[in-house]
C-alpha cells in the first residue's frame, strides 16, 4: 500500500512549466500579429480559432495535468468542447441553410 | 451503544490520513474523485460561457460591419496586456500546485501570492476599460450612444444615414447593433471578471492555509484544494484565450 | 419525524434516530436524509403545481372562459409549468430516490460530495422560494418557455425574479449531476464491475450526464432573457436587431434533454421493479443499460423539432425529424424487454409492479403519439395545439410520475421502515390510470381537431370534451390524494417492515437492515453476484470481508 | 343536441394527403401500444407467481434474434414515416409558382389580411377553392402562428421576417383560423373564420371590394403606385430619365437574378425588395452607389407590401435601356 508520504503525484520538473509558458507566449504573439494582418473574414477566424485552441489544448494538457492523469480525464476534457460543438452546428445548420428552397416539386 | 461507537471504527489508515473523507476508502480514490468532479463543473462552465459563444457567432455572422466599427474602440493594448497577465498567472498557479504537491508551503505560498498579484493586474486594467468606455456612453443600457464609435472609425454621417463603406445603415440601427456588440462585450467579460475575482477569492483562502501549513509545518497537508483551484484558473484563463481574439481582434479586421 | 419503536429490545441505530434535532436535520451530511428532505420539497412543490392545475382544468370546463380573468389564467398555466417542470419533475426521482438509494446500490457510504449534496438542496429551496415570491407579488404570464420577445419586451410581471428562481433550480440539478457523475465512476464497492451495477444506475448515469450538458446552456440563455429586461439590450427582440429564432435554439437545446432527465430515472425504476416483482434478470439488460445513453446522447441532437413551423428551413427541419425518430428506438427496445422481463417470470402483484405496469401502458402511448410529432408533415398540424399537451403529460405524468409513485411505494420501507395498505396502494394506483385516461386522452381528439394551447375559451363545439377532461382530472386528483393519506397514515400506524419486504436482490435490499445504519455498511462490501440474480437465491449479490482494519478496496478502477 | 364533433373537417388538397399520415401513424400507435398494454397484463397475469402451471425457465436471460427484430422493425417503419411526411412538408413549405398571395399581418390580437387586389380583412379570410394560395405572414410585434385546422397548416408568425405557406383549399365552407403561438393576454381571442369560396362566387365577391370590409375599391398595385409617387417619392430617382441619382430600373425586375456589389447574386423575391426598401445599403446592386435613404419608420409594413405588388405588378413591363 503506498503509504501517503511518498504518492506519485503529477508534479513535473519546472522547466516542463516554464517551456510551456514559452510555447504559450510565442502563440500570444502569433495571435496580435494575425489580428493586425489583413484578410478575409473566414480566413482570420480560422487563424485566430486554431492558435486559440492549439493554446487552450497546451493550458489543458500540461498545466492542467490531464496528459499524465486518467482516461476518465481526457473523456470529461473533451467531452464539454464536443458538445459545444453540437450546438455550434446544429444551430449554423439551420441559419446556413435557410435560404436553399428545395427546387420545384421536390 | 451510544450514538458515538455507532460511528465506525476508525480504520488504523485514516488516522495517517486525516484530510480522507469518511466516505471514501483510499486516498488515491478521493483524489481521483476531486479530479473528475472538477473536471465535471469545468465540462458545465464551458457549456454555460458556450452558449454566449454561440449567440456571438451568429450575431458577427449577421451583423458583420458594424460589430468590426464596434470592436475598432476596443484598446487592444489593454487586451494583449491581459492575456499576457493571466498566461503568466497560469503558469504561477501551475507552479504553486507544484510546490504543493511537493509540500513546500512556503513555495506555494509564494507563487500563490503571485498568481493574486497578476489576477490582481488584470482586474485593474479591466476596471480602467470599463472606465473608459463609461465616460465615452458605450455601457449598453438606456444612455447608450454610438457617437464614440462613429467618431472613432471616422465614418460618415449624412441625413440620419451612417455610412460603412460597403453599404448605409440608418443610425438607428447602426445604435442598435453596435450596442449589441457591446451588450454581449460586456456580459462575456463582465462574467469572466466574475470569475477572476471569484478566483482570487479562494485563491486568497488558499494562501492563507499555505501560510498555516508553511508555519505549523505540517508533514503531508491536503493538496488536492491547490490542484481543484489550479484546474478552475487554467479553465478562467482558457476562456480569455478564445474571448481576446474573439473581441478584440476579430480576426484579422 | 415519529420516533420509530424498539424492533429487537434494544433501540438499532439508524440514519433517523441517530440525530433528531431540526439543526441535524438542516445540515446534514448524511445521502440519505437529504434525500428525505429533498422528497418533502418536492411534494410542497407538487402540491402548488396541481392547484394551479385545477385552476386550468376548473376554467376549462366551460367554453365561454367565465371562471378566471385571461390574464390570471395565463398566469395559472405558466405557474402549472414552471412548477411542475423545474420544481418538481426534474428533480423528483433522481434528487429524492436517486440520492437515497444510489450510494447503497453501488457499496458506498456516502455520494462523493456530501457538502456539495446539501449545498443543491439549499439551490432548490431558495429557488423554489423565488419562484413562490414572484407567483406572490403577481405572477408571470410567458409560459414556462419564456419566448422572447414576449418574455423579454412585452410581458408584465416578475419575470426576472422568476428567472433567478429557475437559474438556481438550474445550478441545483447540476450539483446533483456532477455528484452521481463522480459517484458512480469513482466510489463503487470493489466487484461492482459496469456489468453488475442495477439499470437505475445506469439510468441515473445518463441523467446525470444531460444535467451537467444541458442545464448550464438554458441557464445562460434565462440569464441574458433577464439581463435584455433590465437593461433594455435587444438580443432577442427583432426590433432591436435581435433574433426570437436563436432563443429558441439555446432554449430548447437544454430544454428538450431536460425531458429525458425527468423520463430516464423513471425508467431505471422500472426496470429495478419489473425484474424484482417477475422475480427475474431484465431481459437483454445490457440493451437496456445501452438505450439508457443512446436516449442521453441522441437527446442532445434533436430539439429542432419544437421549431418546424417558426421559420427554420426545411432542411434543418428534414435532420431534426430524422434524428427524432432514431432517438423513439431506444424508448422502443426498454419497452418490449420489460415485456420479455415479465414473460415467463413469477409476477408478484404487489403495489409498485401495478404502479409499473400502469407506467408501461400510459408511457407506450406517450412514445407512440410522439411518432406524430416527430413526423415533419403532422407535426405542421398538431404543434401548439392539445395533441401537444396529451402527449408530454402521457410521458410526463403517464411515465414520470408513475414512475415516481412505484419508487416510491417500493422503497418507502427502506426508508421509513413501515409497510402501507396494498390493497389502499393498488386502488390508488388503478383510479390514476383510470383517471390520467380520462383526462388527457379526450385532449388527443382536441388536439387534432386544432384546439390550440393555452386557450382560457374555446369554441362551443369542444365543449363536450373539455368537460370530460376536466371531470377525468378530478379522479385523477383522488387517485393522487390517496398515496398522499396511506403512506403518512403508514408512518404512525403501520406495519413494521421486515428486512427485505419484497424479497428483492441488490446490495440495499440483502446487505443493508430495514432502516440503514447512517454509513450505511459496517465495512465495504465485495460484490460477487452481477445485479437481478433471481436465477442463484442462495448466494448473496455481495459479502462482507473478514474485518481486516486497513482495508484497501479502491473504487472500481476503470482509470 | 350534442353532436360531439371528433374529426376536424377535410377542407384543402394537403389536408388530405396529412390525414392519410396521421391516421397511419395512430393505427400503427394504437397496434403496438396495444401489443404493449394489453401484452404485459396478459403476462403478468399468466406468469402470476401464484399459477405454478405456467413453465417457466430462467435460462434465457437475452435473445440476439428478438432484440434484433424490435429494433429494427420500429427503424424501418419509423424512416418510412419520416420520408412520407417530409415530402408532405417540403409541399407546405417549399415555394411554388402561380400561387394566389395573400399577405397576412399578425398584431397583438388581431390578424389582418390583404388580398392582391387591396381588399382588406381583419380576423376574416376570404380564399377561391382549387387554386394554389401562398400565405405571406409577418407580426408587428410579438411570435403568432397563423393556423387554420380544416387545412391541417400552421405558420409561425414571426416579427422581423416573412414566413410563407401554401395549400390549396378544396371544399367551400366557413373554417376556424387561431392564433397558436402563445402571445400576451387577449391569445385566446386573437381567432377568426377562413371562408372558402367557389371560384366565380369569389371573384364576384372581390370585384365588390369585398362586399363589407374594403373600404378602397384601388387595388394592390394601385395603392402602390400611389406610395411610390405620393409619400414614397420613389420616382424621384427611379425610371425618372432626368434624375440626377443613378438608381435600379425596377421594370422586369421581380424574380429576376439580381448581381450585387459584393460580387454575389440574390433572386429579387419579396424579402429582397422589403430588406432593400426597409435597408437599401444591405444588399446594393453591382454598378450603382448605395444611396438610398432607407424607409424603415418612414413607411408602414402595409405600404411596404402595397410598394412590393406595385413593383410586382411592372415585372412583366421591359425595362428602358441605359438606367
Amino acid at each position: 500500500m503506498a503509504t501517503p508520504h511518498e504518492e506519485h503525484t503529477h508534479a513535473q520538473r519546472v522547466s516542463f512549466y516554464a517551456k510551456t509558458l514559452w510555447v504559450l507566449m510565442v502563440l500570444l504573439v502569433l495571435t496580435v500579429a494575425a489580428g493586425f494582418v489583413k484578410m478575409p473574414d473566414w480566413l482570420g477566424i480560422a487563424v485566430a480559432l486554431t492558435i486559440a485552441v492549439s493554446k487552450a489544448t497546451i493550458v489543458i494538457l500540461n498545466f492542467m495535468h490531464v496528459r499524465f492523469s486518467s482516461k476518465l480525464a481526457w473523456l470529461f476534457a473533451g467531452a464539454g468542447f464536443f458538445w459545444l460543438i453540437i450546438m455550434f452546428a446544429f444551430a449554423f445548420a439551420d441559419y446556413a441553410s435557410r435560404h436553399w428552397e428545395p427546387e420545384q416539386g421536390w | 451503544m451510544s450514538v458515538r461507537e455507532a460511528e465506525l471504527p476508525l480504520a488504523e489508515h485514516r488516522r495517517e490520513v486525516p484530510h480522507l473523507g469518511e466516505q471514501y476508502e483510499t486516498i488515491e480514490q478521493q483524489n481521483d474523485a476531486y479530479t473528475i468532479g472538477m473536471w465535471a463543473f469545468i465540462v458545465q462552465e464551458v457549456l454555460f460561457f458556450g452558449g454566449l459563444f454561440a449567440g456571438y457567432a451568429v450575431y458577427r455572422f449577421k451583423y458583420l460591419y458594424e460589430f468590426v466599427a464596434a470592436h475598432h474602440t476596443l484598446s487592444i493594448f489593454f487586451g494583449t496586456l491581459n492575456t499576457f497577465v493571466l498566461l503568466v498567472s497560469s503558469y504561477t498557479m501551475a507552479r504553486a500546485v507544484r510546490a504543493a504537491m511537493q509540500q513546500k508551503h512556503d513555495k506555494q505560498l509564494k507563487y500563490l501570492l503571485w498568481t493574486i498579484f497578476f489576477a490582481s493586474i488584470f482586474m485593474v486594467n479591466k476596471y480602467f476599460e470599463y472606465s473608459e468606455k463609461y465616460h465615452a456612453h458605450l455601457i449598453p443600457s438606456y444612455s447608450y450612444s454610438a457617437e464614440k464609435v462613429i467618431h472613432y472609425n471616422h465614418l460618415k454621417v449624412e441625413n440620419g444615414m451612417v455610412d460603412l463603406g460597403a453599404r448605409k445603415v440608418t443610425l438607428e440601427e447602426f445604435t442598435g447593433r453596435t450596442k449589441l456588440f457591446f451588450s454581449f462585450y460586456f456580459i462575456m467579460t463582465g462574467l469572466h471578471g466574475l470569475h477572476v475575482l471569484a478566483g482570487i477569492i479562494v485563491l486568497a483562502i488558499l494562501a492563507v492555509r499555505a501560510y498555516m501549513d508553511w508555519v505549523r509545518k505540517v508533514p503531508h497537508a491536503d493538496y488536492m484544494p491547490v490542484e481543484m483551484v489550479g484546474l478552475y484558473w487554467h479553465f478562467v484563463d482558457i476562456v480569455w484565450i478564445f474571448l481576446f481574439p474573439l473581441l478584440y481582434l476579430m480576426g484579422g479586421q | 419525524m415519529a420516533t420509530i419503536t424498539a424492533q429487537t429490545g434494544t433501540e438499532r441505530v439508524n440514519y433517523l434516530n441517530v440525530r433528531t434535532t431540526v439543526a441535524s436535520w438542516l445540515l446534514t451530511l448524511d445521502h440519505k436524509r437529504i434525500g428525505i428532505l429533498y422528497l418533502l420539497g418536492i411534494t410542497f412543490f407538487f402540491l402548488l403545481g396541481s392547484i394551479a392545475a385545477a385552476f386550468i382544468r376548473l376554467e376549462l370546463s366551460t367554453p365561454k372562459g367565465d371562471l378566471l380573468s385571461s390574464d390570471t389564467y395565463n398566469k395559472m398555466f405558466t405557474l402549472h409549468g414552471v412548477i411542475m417542470i423545474f420544481l418538481f419533475l426534474i428533480p423528483s426521482i433522481p434528487a429524492s430516490f436517486g440520492n437515497f438509494v444510489l450510494p447503497m446500490m453501488i457499496g458506498a457510504r456516502d455520494v462523493a460530495f456530501p457538502r456539495l449534496n446539501l449545498l443543491s438542496w439549499y439551490f432548490f429551496m431558495i429557488g423554489g422560494l423565488l419562484a413562490v415570491i414572484a407567483t406572490v407579488k403577481g405572477g408571470i404570464d410567458t409560459g414556462w418557455t419564456f419566448y422572447t420577445p414576449y418574455s423579454s419586451a412585452f410581458a408584465k410581471g416578475e419575470v426576472s425574479l422568476a428567472i433567478i428562481g429557475v437559474f438556481l433550480v438550474g445550478f441545483s440539478s447540476i450539483f446533483t449531476g456532477i455528484n452521481f457523475l463522480v459517484t458512480i465512476h469513482k466510489m463503487r464497492a470493489p466487484g461492482m464491475t459496469w456489468f453488475r451495477l442495477p439499470l437505475f444506475v445506469w439510468a441515473m448515469y445518463a441523467t446525470s450526464l444531460i444535467q451537467v450538458l444541458g442545464t448550464p446552456v438554458v441557464a445562460i440563455t434565462l440569464l441574458l432573457v433577464a439581463v435584455e429586461r433590465s437593461f433594455g439590450i435587444g438580443i432577442f427582440d427583432p426590433n432591436r436587431g435581435g433574433d426570437p429564432i436563436l432563443f429558441q435554439h439555446l432554449f430548447w437545446f437544454y430544454s428538450h434533454p431536460a425531458v429525458y432527465i425527468m423520463i430516464l430515472p423513471a425508467m431505471g425504476v422500472i426496470s429495478e421493479v419489473i425484474a424484482t416483482f417477475s422475480r427475474r434478470r431484465v431481459f437483454g439488460y445490457h440493451f437496456v443499460a445501452f438505450s439508457s445513453l443512446a436516449i442521453a446522447i441522441i437527446g442532445f441532437l434533436v430539439w429542432g423539432h419544437h421549431m418546424f413551423t417558426t421559420g427554420q428551413s426545411i432542411y434543418a427541419g428534414i435532420v431534426f425529424s430524422f434524428l427524432t425518430f432514431l432517438v423513439a428506438i431506444p424508448s422502443a427496445i426498454k419497452t418490449f424487454n420489460w415485456m420479455a422481463t415479465i414473460w415467463k417470470g413469477r409476477v408478484h402483484w404487489d403495489a409498485p409492479m401495478v404502479y409499473a405496469l400502469g407506467f408501461l401502458g400510459l408511457f407506450v402511448i406517450g412514445g407512440l403519439t410522439g411518432l406524430h410529432l416527430a413526423s415533419l408533415a403532422t407535426n405542421v398540424h398538431l404543434t401548439d395545439t392539445y395533441f401537444v399537451v396529451a402527449h408530454f403529460h402521457y410521458v410526463m405524468v403517464g411515465g414520470a410520475i408513475m414512475g415516481y409513485l412505484a419508487a416510491l411505494h417500493y422503497w418507502w420501507p427502506k426508508m421509513t421502515g413501515k409497510m402501507y395498505p396494498q390493497s389502499w396502494a393498488k386502488l390508488a394506483a388503478l383510479l390514476v390510470f383510470v383517471g390520467f385516461n380520462l383526462t388527457f386522452f379526450p385532449q388527443f381528439i382536441l388536439g387534432y381537431m386544432g384546439m390550440p394551447r393555452r386557450y382560457h375559451s374555446y369554441p362551443e363545439e369542444w365543449w363536450a370534451l373539455n368537460l370530460l377532461s376536466s371531470a377525468g382530472s378530478s379522479v385523477l386528483a383522488v387517485g393522487y390524494l390517496l398515496p398522499a393519506i396511506y403512506l403518512t397514515w403508514s408512518l404512525k400506524y403501520g406495519r413494521i417492515a421486515e428486512k427485505n419486504p419484497w424479497g428483492a436482490r441488490g446490495l440495499e435490499w440483502e446487505l443493508v437492515d430495514t432502516l440503514p445504519h447512517p454509513h450505511n455498511f459496517e465495512r465495504v462490501p465485495i460484490v460477487t453476484r452481477p445485479a437481478y440474480d433471481y436465477a442463484h437465491p442462495e448466494e448473496p449479490t455481495a459479502i462482507f470481508p473478514a474485518p481486516r482494519p486497513a482495508y484497501v478496496g479502491g473504487g472500481g478502477k476503470d482509470g | 343536441m350534442w353532436s360531439i364533433p371528433f374529426v376536424p373537417p377535410t377542407a384543402s388538397k394537403e389536408g388530405e394527403t396529412i390525414s392519410a399520415l396521421y391516421w397511419t401513424i395512430s393505427w400503427l400507435a394504437v397496434f403496438f401500444g396495444s401489443i404493449v398494454l394489453f401484452g404485459a397484463i396478459y403476462l403478468a397475469v399468466k406468469y402470476r407467481a401464484s399459477n405454478e402451471a405456467a413453465r417457466r425457465s430462467d435460462a434465457v436471460e437475452t435473445d440476439m434474434k428478438l432484440e434484433l427484430t424490435w429494433t429494427l422493425l420500429p427503424l424501418v417503419l419509423a424512416l418510412a414515416i419520416f420520408a412520407w411526411s417530409a415530402k408532405l412538408y417540403a409541399g407546405i413549405y417549399a415555394p411554388r409558382e402561380g400561387a394566389y398571395e395573400v399577405f397576412v399581418i399578425g398584431k397583438q390580437w388581431m390578424w389582418h389580411c390583404q388580398h392582391p387586389n387591396g381588399v382588406r380583412e381583419n380576423n376574416e379570410l376570404h380564399l377561391p377553392a382549387g387554386r394554389l394560395i401562398k400565405v405571406n405572414a409577418i407580426s408587428q410585434d410579438v411570435i403568432h402562428a397563423f393556423s387554420i385546422p380544416a387545412f391541417r397548416v400552421k405558420r409561425d408568425v414571426v416579427p422581423g421576417r416573412y414566413n410563407t405557406m401554401f395549400f390549396t383549399p378544396t371544399k367551400p365552407g366557413k373554417y376556424h383560423l387561431f392564433c397558436t403561438e402563445y402571445c400576451g393576454t387577449k391569445h385566446s381571442e386573437m381567432i377568426g373564420w377562413v371562408y372558402v369560396m367557389p371560384p366565380e362566387e369569389f371573384e364576384k365577391w372581390l370585384a365588390g371590394g369585398g362586399a363589407a370590409a374594403a373600404p378602397t375599391a384601388m387595388s394592390l398595385e394601385e395603392q402602390g403606385k400611389q406610395v411610390f409617387e405620393g409619400v414614397g417619392a420613389c420616382n424621384t430617382c427611379h425610371m425618372n430619365p432626368n434624375s440626377a441619382v443613378k438608381a435600379p430600373d425596377l421594370r422586369g425586375l421581380f424574380g429576376k437574378k439580381v448581381k450585387l456589389a459584393d460580387g454575389s447574386t440574390v433572386v429579387a423575391d419579396e424579402a429582397y425588395i422589403r430588406e432593400s426598401i426597409l435597408n437599401p445599403a444591405a444588399k446594393v446592386v453591382a454598378g450603382y452607389q448605395a444611396a438610398m435613404p432607407s424607409y424603415q419608420g418612414v413607411l408602414s409594413e402595409e405600404q411596404v407590401i402595397q410598394l412590393i405588388a406595385y413593383i410586382k405588378s411592372l415585372a412583366n413591363q421591359k425595362p428602358a435601356g441605359g438606367q
